[in-house]
């Protein structure tokens, strides 16, 4: 019984896209996306109440629970506004019914890999899942078959098999690990095993496959210098797999990393990950957040905030201990949230001014109230400002991080600090001032937007305990 | 039940904004939001006012809320309450002007939900009583004030002076963060009772001092953190610019105290010379940069500058004393600094009352533009003019008293052992003489230009008085600015606690002196008394008047000025605001700002007529902020040529870094 | 009985300064005609002065405000408050700790505030230089007269001005180089606040030099005339400072008689008459100097100042 | 008889890394693609080698399915796609042969000491599959970084896959599902170059990735 519900997780998305494979016609599809990923949700909450046992395969744990909710959650959330966003294309034509077909699916396909990824409980279907959402992703980046759209699917699909290779050599070195602690075969890969015996592993071994799953994972994660395809994935891409791409991927990836993460944690001999993420980290958000700076195409800039955003988070986990682990996951946590709701907001405002081009749209909480306002929310909500959600990991990543590395959080600090100037130089040109650029009738649904923005906003004040609780013990996982 | 109050106050203002979000449209919000402000701010100042007269002990409750396992703390004493009633009564007088003057608003959209936000916002930092909470109210104040500089966004300077001031507060809260993470330690103690259990050591203390004057200075207006201050404060609707001038840089300033005097524990003697050092630079610079402007809202924000020096200076002096184990002397410094506070939030909302009555009746900041308005708005010329008289530290007003506290307080410091001080301190001394003069000159052109002399625009000329209400709030801080002149010893005691509370002493009570008369320390020593000075100085005068007029003549006749035999009726030949400043300018500004005038006379029988131009240059911005800015260009620039690798650069960035990280494996143990 | 006297005195005091200043102000005046080798007016020409202008009617231009017409009955009042505390020739005046010596310095800037405020009502181009001019002198002038506040404060541990005269005359204090500093530094300022030469030239018209004339050029009868009276005061107020801080002999005693009181009332007059004709004699040796060497002047009052107080402060500690 | 296991699979995996180097030498694409071939088939030979050493009979279907797709299937169709494309022969080099060789090298004795660190007990044929196997990865690798035309680098990115397979064959009793999923990923791989060559040889002219990266979203 229990396990349906983990079953029901991979298997109504699987079958939803088999359906949508088949359906013509816009609006229905649409609906039957939405309510398969409504379904997916509701199943996916349910695993609070009733947690089934690990698997081989699969299990639920503290860890990946909130992540699946999370995910199904954005998912569904996504599909609304996915929904009224195709719609537009069609009318504008930038989508053929044919394409469309294939979107749906594909959707919901990604949807399966990443609910996969996250409950497998063996590193190979990990693996297996995650390649298999790039590689639906990257279909989807090219969609739309413009120059710069396949170009971009183009850099994506090769920097994403380069790191799927490192990831399966990491993954195969794990299992070279595991191997003559655990014995042959199967068991070998299975998570649980992995990590109660961890300590007797090589830790020679270990750390060579740790290389090789950052850098693997971490080209997922948009790490930088493995960050190449991410902003141009985001740009070109329709902006609900943007969204998807910014509010999940990424932490689906950074939820592998974390897993493997735990495991060298757990072997003394084996070298600390901290600081090699810690560096990475700090690497990624100092670079995205001066990159800010010169962007000139909107979803390219948010999508550099990713990049900041997940240094961010790399740096918390990499520093460790309870405070930074709890930061690391509410952080990511929020930052899906919230860099989704701005994707709503850019999508709609793209789709309002005909463009994406941050030059050719002004004034926009003059000519569009709701949707300028709820830009200007996810902006500030972005750049930590409170009383959001992202303040709160902010505030106890900083504090905690100064009493022990007072420089690296000053170069954090530093580069926080850059990045909300950016942003915020960039917001006073599409918010404010005398609106310009066309101003096109797009229907929106706004509902998405802030709703994410609200949970948000809700966060940053007050956090059921029973979150907080399966955070505390998660971030005690962590180390 | 109290503190409830308090934070009851804080919601009803956060519903307020959501209801403002609701109604913005309608017609009956302003008068509805403001309405409601009005009476959160009345009752908040109240709850602080009683709650400092009755002395009662501190107040604390946790809610359910921020840090999940921390909770939110809450905590009403001596020192949140002194604020809580400065805040509530600026708060409570802005109100009462918006209610009148936001009729006059374009875009109450985009101020109607901000408001009460940003009130709400300042209650909470003051009874904020854990890091967290804290850090939020202040930046949530940063950030609805920004919203509220914004409201004019059509204007590109406003526009830049908010983004301006967003990232420096973001600067200031991330500074303060720091100061926290420093307190709090590793595992968090975040919560200011275990920050005051937790001593902190010597060197740890003097970073969290650094941090504290970069973060609470940058947001009260420290030089060289101000830049921001003279773009935002202006930029904004006038009921706010009073707020965010008079009121938001007090809170700042609790910040600071809260932070050094409270939680931080013992002060080093060397720390007051820095607050000192910063204080009187921070008080000359500010009104020297005064002087130099025309527009009288940034002149005013520049004088608030000015005034946050001299608060910085009697902190010092607290610092000094009290490190030094002079708790008489401190109670003093500390007195005057905080009476200062109430005495500029005073007298810094009147004036942007005017200011901003002067703008809706007029249109024009340019004081070039304006004149003759004292005959058109008489009453806020009055007004005006007793928040000028204030704010020059004349007797007997507000200003001159907490002015004359911190001067005996500098006439103690004598007997401090350490010898830096000794040499600092009369200087500092100097420059708070120096800063109070130039004051003096600097209302003069203010007031002269604005409201005396000849019209110099069509738009002063068609000038009108402003409403009722905004009269009312201006003529209220008026007179609570002469009520606090002529009765201080009051206040003095009223303080008492809060002094206490900071420096472990308080100054000797005032009510026992006769005449209402403020005694220091010694009736012999020094003493002071702004009731019989006013008396004496309205008697004198009536009876000279009424003595004249009665023996000798008291006929009048109306005729052309005299003006040494050539009067010319054209309003070009008067006087303007920068050839008024322009021998100041010559003494002061040739050293400051580099000022250059440069004189075109055209030859003899050429027509064209001579041109004067000066040449200011504003140093600490071409010193410190354009560096900052070109700096962050030039990386902005450098790193982005990485957007335009190709393909298989990108591919050799993973590749090096992966061969990177395999030889760190090999050299590694 | 004691308050009933004391409030006598302070009567008599009032009286008094309102009473010499004219006679102060004709004294210079006669002095420096006589040293110039010119008759010169009458002593008693400044109180036939003011009540001439009295009785005249007032002309006032058509771009006054009511401001204009208050100002000169404040700047007279707080002048007259001022002088009225400084002891003349008995210490310990009843009202003396209603205002000490920074307060009565502060009396005087607002009195000059409002004549500031005066040149600018009117609108004419004279009446701006004159203020403008004012508040940069006084923009100098002030923290100086502040530094010398500082020393004799230091000197007699207090601020107060009966306190610092007694301490001067009663313990012995004996020279001190500060001392010395401050009472230049002091009576520098007294001749720049004053409208003095070299600062200025309070016998001219129409002369673009001009400040304090400047100011007032828009007044004319009994307007005039209380400021005109103002001004002696004012110059009043610092010659006798300057005596009852630096020769405070003769002050009689709070508790003193009436043979004590009259000797302290005779030597006040001295005093007085020494230092109107010092001050005639140093005028009429000296030339006028342009308005920006001014800065100069006083710049070098408030150094002196600077460094009188910063030796109180470092022998103090020695 | 643990001596010929050992000695085969090690020449087998030797053979590997030399026909890598191999590989970076080439300068012509026909024969890029035949020595390409030839690798997959030494890949083949050593995997079923490995299936016979530790009989796991499972290990053969991978050696065939490499053998047919590396071997034949794929050769053959980047032969067809650069005659339909008439690219001309020449591989645009960016890095000279000589320091390509050179860096070869060092990748491999890089590899060679990183493996070398891995305590005796993960076995030595374990060992040694693995450090050949790195660095025929990392010299895959090394040949999509230096060669500039995308045929050349999707051969690259191959040949590392192969050294994927050497290692995870040279991991005893490597469950089936990481073969499978591994097909699995170069059929995708496969399949999606094909599209996006067909497709970038309906856009543009060349499928040399410098003139795709000409099209900056950002470059005006």
């Amino acid at each position: 019984m229990s396990f349906d519900a983990v079953a029901a997780v991979l298997i109504i998305p699987l079958a939803a896209a088999a359906v949508l494979a088949m359906l013509p016609g816009y609006w229905l599809s649409a609906r039957l996306n939405v309510i398969a990923a409504l379904a997916t949700f509701l199943t996916a909450l349910s695993l609070f109440f009733n947690r089934p046992p690990a698997g081989l395969y699969l299990q639920v744990d503290d860890l990946n629970n909130v992540f699946i909710v999370l995910t199904t959650f954005v998912g569904f959330t996504t599909s609304v506004f996915s929904a009224s966003y195709i719609g537009h294309e069609l009318e504008t034509g930038r989508l053929t019914p044919r394409f469309l077909r294939f979107y749906h699916a594909m959707y919901q396909v990604l949807m399966f890999a990443m609910n996969l990824a996250l409950v497998a409980n063996n590193i190979g279907l990990m693996w297996v899942a995650i390649e298999l959402a790039t590689l639906t992703t990257v279909l989807m980046v090219g969609i739309y078959r413009t120059h710069e759209a396949l170009e971009a699917a183009w850099k994506y699909f090769i920097l994403g098999s380069v790191g799927i290779a490192l990831a399966l050599f990491g993954t195969i070195l794990v299992y070279m690990a595991a191997m003559p602690v655990i014995g042959e075969g199967l068991d070998a890969m299975v998570w649980t095993s992995l990590i109660a015996r961890a300590s007797q592993f090589d830790p020679a071994l270990l750390n060579v496959a740790f290389v090789f799953l950052l850098l693997g994972y971490g080209t997922k994660v948009g790490l930088v210098p493995l960050h190449a395809w991410l902003p141009d994935a985001h740009a070109e891409g329709p902006t609900p797999i943007s969204a998807v791409l910014s509010g999940l991927l990424l932490n689906v990836a950074l939820y592998a990393l974390l897993r493997f993460k735990m495991l060298l944690a757990a072997n003394p001999d084996a070298l600390a990950p901290g600081p090699l993420m810690v560096t990475m980290g700090l690497m990624s958000l100092v670079f995205a957040a001066f990159m800010l700076y010169r962007r000139r195409d909107i979803k390219r800039l948010f999508a550099y905030s990713s990049i900041e955003h997940m240094g961010i988070i790399a740096f918390a986990f990499g520093m460790g201990g309870p405070l930074a682990n709890f930061a690391g996951l509410l952080h990511m946590t929020m930052h899906s949230l919230t860099k989704s709701a701005i994707f709503f907001a850019v999508g709609h405002a793209a789709q309002v001014k005909g463009t994406q081009q941050i030059a050719k749209m002004g004034g926009l909480t003059e000519s569009n109230p709701v949707l300028g306002w709820g830009l200007v929310l996810g902006v500030v909500a972005i750049a930590g400002l409170p009383p959001l959600g992202t303040f709160m990991s902010e505030f106890l990543v900083v504090t905690s991080t100064f009493a022990r590395e007072p420089w690296l959080a000053i170069i954090l600090v530093f580069g926080i600090l850059a990045g909300v100037g950016a942003l915020f130089l960039q917001l006073n040109g599409v918010a404010f001032g005398e609106p310009h650029g066309a101003n096109a009738e797009a229907k929106a649904s706004y509902a998405p937007m802030f709703a994410h923005l609200a949970l948000v906003a809700v966060a940053g004040v007050y956090m059921p305990p029973a979150l907080v609780s399966w955070f505390q013990h998660v971030a005690k996982l962590l180390g | 039940m109290t503190l409830a109050l308090v934070l009851g106050c804080a919601g009803l203002l956060l519903g307020v904004a959501v209801l403002a979000v609701a109604i913005g449209r309608s017609a009956a919000a302003t008068p509805v939001v403001y309405g409601l402000c009005l009476v959160a701010s009345l009752v908040s100042c109240a709850i602080g006012v009683q709650h400092l007269l009755a002395g009662s002990a501190p107040l604390s409750r946790v809610l359910p809320l921020g840090v999940p396992w921390l909770g939110a703390h809450f905590r009403l004493d001596a020192l949140s309450a002194y604020f809580l009633a400065v805040v509530g009564l600026g708060s409570f007088a802005a109100s009462l002007f918006a209610l009148g003057h936001g009729e006059h608003e374009e875009a109450p959209g985009r101020v109607l939900p901000f408001y009460p936000a940003f009130l709400a916002a300042m209650i909470l930092v003051l009874v904020a009583d854990d890091a967290f909470t804290f850090l939020v109210s202040w930046e949530f104040m940063s950030l609805t004030s920004w919203a509220l500089v914004m409201a004019h966004h059509r204007n590109p300077d406003n526009v830049r002076a908010a983004y301006v001031y967003l990232v420096m507060a973001g600067f200031g809260t991330l500074a303060l963060l720091l100061a926290f993470g420093l307190m709090a330690g590793p595992d968090g103690g975040y919560a200011f009772m275990e920050i005051r259990n937790a001593h902190a050591s010597a060197g740890l203390g003097a970073l969290v001092l650094i941090l504290a004057l970069i973060g609470a200075g940058s947001k009260a207006g420290l030089v060289p953190l101000h830049a921001w201050l003279p773009l935002a404060h202006p930029a904004a609707p006038s009921q706010v610019s009073a707020l965010m001038s008079g009121v938001m840089t007090k809170v700042a300033i609790y910040g600071f105290v809260r932070i050094i005097f409270d939680l931080i524990g013992p002060p080093a003697w060397w720390w007051s010379m820095l607050v000192l050092a910063l204080g009187g630079v921070t008080a000359v610079m500010g009104v020297l940069y005064a002087l130099m402007q025309h527009d009288l809202k940034r002149l005013l924000a520049y004088h608030t500058v000015e005034n946050i020096g001299i608060i910085f200076i009697g902190l010092g002096l607290a610092l000094a004393f009290k490190a030094h184990g002079m708790p008489l002397a401190a109670a003093l410094a500390m007195t005057a600094a905080l009476l200062h506070v109430l005495n500029h939030s005073l007298f810094k909302s009147l004036l942007f009352f005017g200011a901003g009555a002067v703008l809706t009746a007029t249109g024009e900041r340019d004081m070039e533009r304006l004149g003759g308005l004292i005959r058109l708005m008489p009453q806020t010329a009055f007004a005006f003019l007793v928040g000028c008289a204030a704010i020059s530290a004349l007797p007997p007003l507000n200003g001159f008293v907490s002015e004359w506290l911190t001067f005996q307080a500098i006439l103690l410091s004598p007997r401090l052992p350490s010898w830096g001080l000794r040499l600092l301190v009369p200087a500092v001394g100097a420059m708070l003489a120096l800063s109070a003069a130039l004051a003096a000159a600097c209302f003069v052109k203010a007031f002269g230009v604005t409201f005396q002399g000849r019209p110099r625009s069509p738009a002063a000329e068609r000038a009108r008085e402003t409403d009722r209400l905004s009269l009312a709030a201006m003529f209220l801080l008026a007179v609570l600015c002469l009520i606090v002149g002529v009765t201080p010893g009051l206040f003095i005691d009223a303080l008492a606690p809060v002094v206490h509370a900071a420096v472990g002493a308080r100054m000797p009570a005032q009510l026992g002196v006769p005449w209402l008369s403020i005694v220091p320390i010694a009736e012999s020593r020094s003493s002071y008394n702004g009731l019989l000075v006013f008396l004496f100085m309205v008697i004198s005068g009536t009876l000279a008047a009424s003595a004249i007029h009665r023996l000798a003549s008291d006929r009048l006749r109306r005729a052309p000025a005299w003006d040494c035999g050539y009067p010319d009726p054209s309003p070009l030949t008067e006087y303007t605001a920068s050839s008024f400043a322009q021998p100041i300018r010559r003494v002061f500004g040739t050293v400051v700002f580099h000022a250059r005038e440069r004189v075109e006379m055209p030859t003899p029988g050429d027509i064209r007529p001579a041109r004067l131009s000066v040449s200011l240059h504003d140093v600490v911005w071409e010193a410190l902020y354009k560096p900052v800015t070109s700096a962050v260009n030039f990386a902005a620039d450098r790193l982005n040529a990485l957007q335009f690798l190709t393909i298989r650069q990108f591919l050799s960035l993973v590749f090096g870094a992966l061969v990177i990280l395999l030889g760190a494996l090999t050299i590694w143990p | 009985m004691a308050l009933i006297l004391d409030l006598g005195v302070q009567g008599v005091q009032m009286l008094l300064v309102l009473l010499l200043a004219p006679l102060l102000t004709g004294l210079v005046r006669k002095v420096k005609a006589r040293l110039m080798r010119r008759q010169g007016p009458p002593l008693i020409q400044p109180y036939l002065d003011l009540i001439r202008l009295m009785r005249k009617e007032v002309v006032l231009a058509e771009s006054a405000s009511w401001l204009f017409r208050v100002i000169p009955y404040l700047v007279f009042a707080a002048t007259w408050v001022a002088a009225s505390l400084v002891p003349t020739f008995r210490a310990g005046l009843l009202f003396s700790w209603s205002a000490d010596l920074i307060a009565i310095i502060a009396l005087l800037g607002s009195a000059r505030f409002f004549l500031a405020l005066a040149g600018m009502d009117v609108g004419t181009s004279f009446g701006g230089i004159g203020s403008s001019r004012e508040v940069m002198i006084a923009s100098l002038a002030e923290p100086a007269m502040i530094m010398v506040v500082f020393t004799l404060a230091l000197i007699a541990g207090s601020t107060q001005l009966s306190t610092i005269a007694g301490v001067l005359v009663y313990s012995e204090v004996g020279l001190r180089v500060s001392l010395g500093l401050a009472l230049f530094a002091l009576i520098m300022v007294a001749i720049a606040e004053n409208g003095r030469i070299p600062i200025d030239n309070p016998a001219t018209h129409l002369e673009l030099t001009m400040v304090h004339e400047a100011m007032v050029l828009e007044y004319s009868g009994r307007h005039l005339a209380v400021i005109d009276l103002a001004a002696e005061l004012k110059l009043l107020l610092y010659v006798s400072l300057i005596a009852c801080i630096f020769l405070p002999w003769g002050v009689a005693a709070p508790d003193a008689g009436a043979s004590a009181l009259a000797l302290g009332f005779v030597s006040y007059i001295a005093k007085l008459a020494a230092g109107g004709i010092l001050l005639a004699l140093f005028e009429t040796s000296i030339a006028k100097m342009r308005v920006f060497r001014v800065p100069e002047f006083l710049g070098a009052a408030l150094m002196l100042g600077l460094l009188a107080t910063l030796l109180m402060f470092v022998s103090r500690s020695l | 008889m643990r001596g010929i296991d050992f000695d085969v699979a090690h020449l087998l995996a030797g053979s590997l890394v030399l026909i890598s180097f191999l590989e970076l030498y080439q300068d012509r694409l026909y024969a890029l693609l035949n020595v390409f071939a030839l690798h997959a088939l030494v890949l083949a030979l050593s995997v079923a080698w490995q299936a016979y050493v530790q009989d796991a009979p499972h290990l053969y279907l991978t050696a065939a399915l490499t053998l047919v797709f590396k071997a034949i299937v794929i050769p053959v169709a980047l032969h067809r796609i650069i005659v339909s494309l008439g690219i001309h022969r020449e591989i645009e080099k960016v890095v000279g042969i000589g320091a390509t060789m050179l860096f070869g090298i060092g990748l491999v004795a890089l590899s060679i000491v990183v493996m070398l660190r891995v305590t005796a007990e993960a076995g030595p044929l374990a060992r040694e599959d693995l450090a050949f196997a790195l660095s025929i990865v990392l010299l895959g690798l090394l040949m999509m970084v230096t060669r500039g035309n995308a045929v050349s680098q999707v051969v690259g990115f191959m040949s590392l896959e192969n050294g994927l397979v050497l290692a995870a064959t040279g991991a005893k009793g490597m469950p089936l599902v990481v073969e499978i999923s591994f097909a699995f990923s170069i059929l995708i791989a496969f399949i999606v170059i094909g599209i996006f060559l067909f497709r970038i040889r309906e856009r543009f002219d060349t499928v040399d990735l410098e003139a795709l990266d000409n099209r900056r979203g950002e470059r005006r």
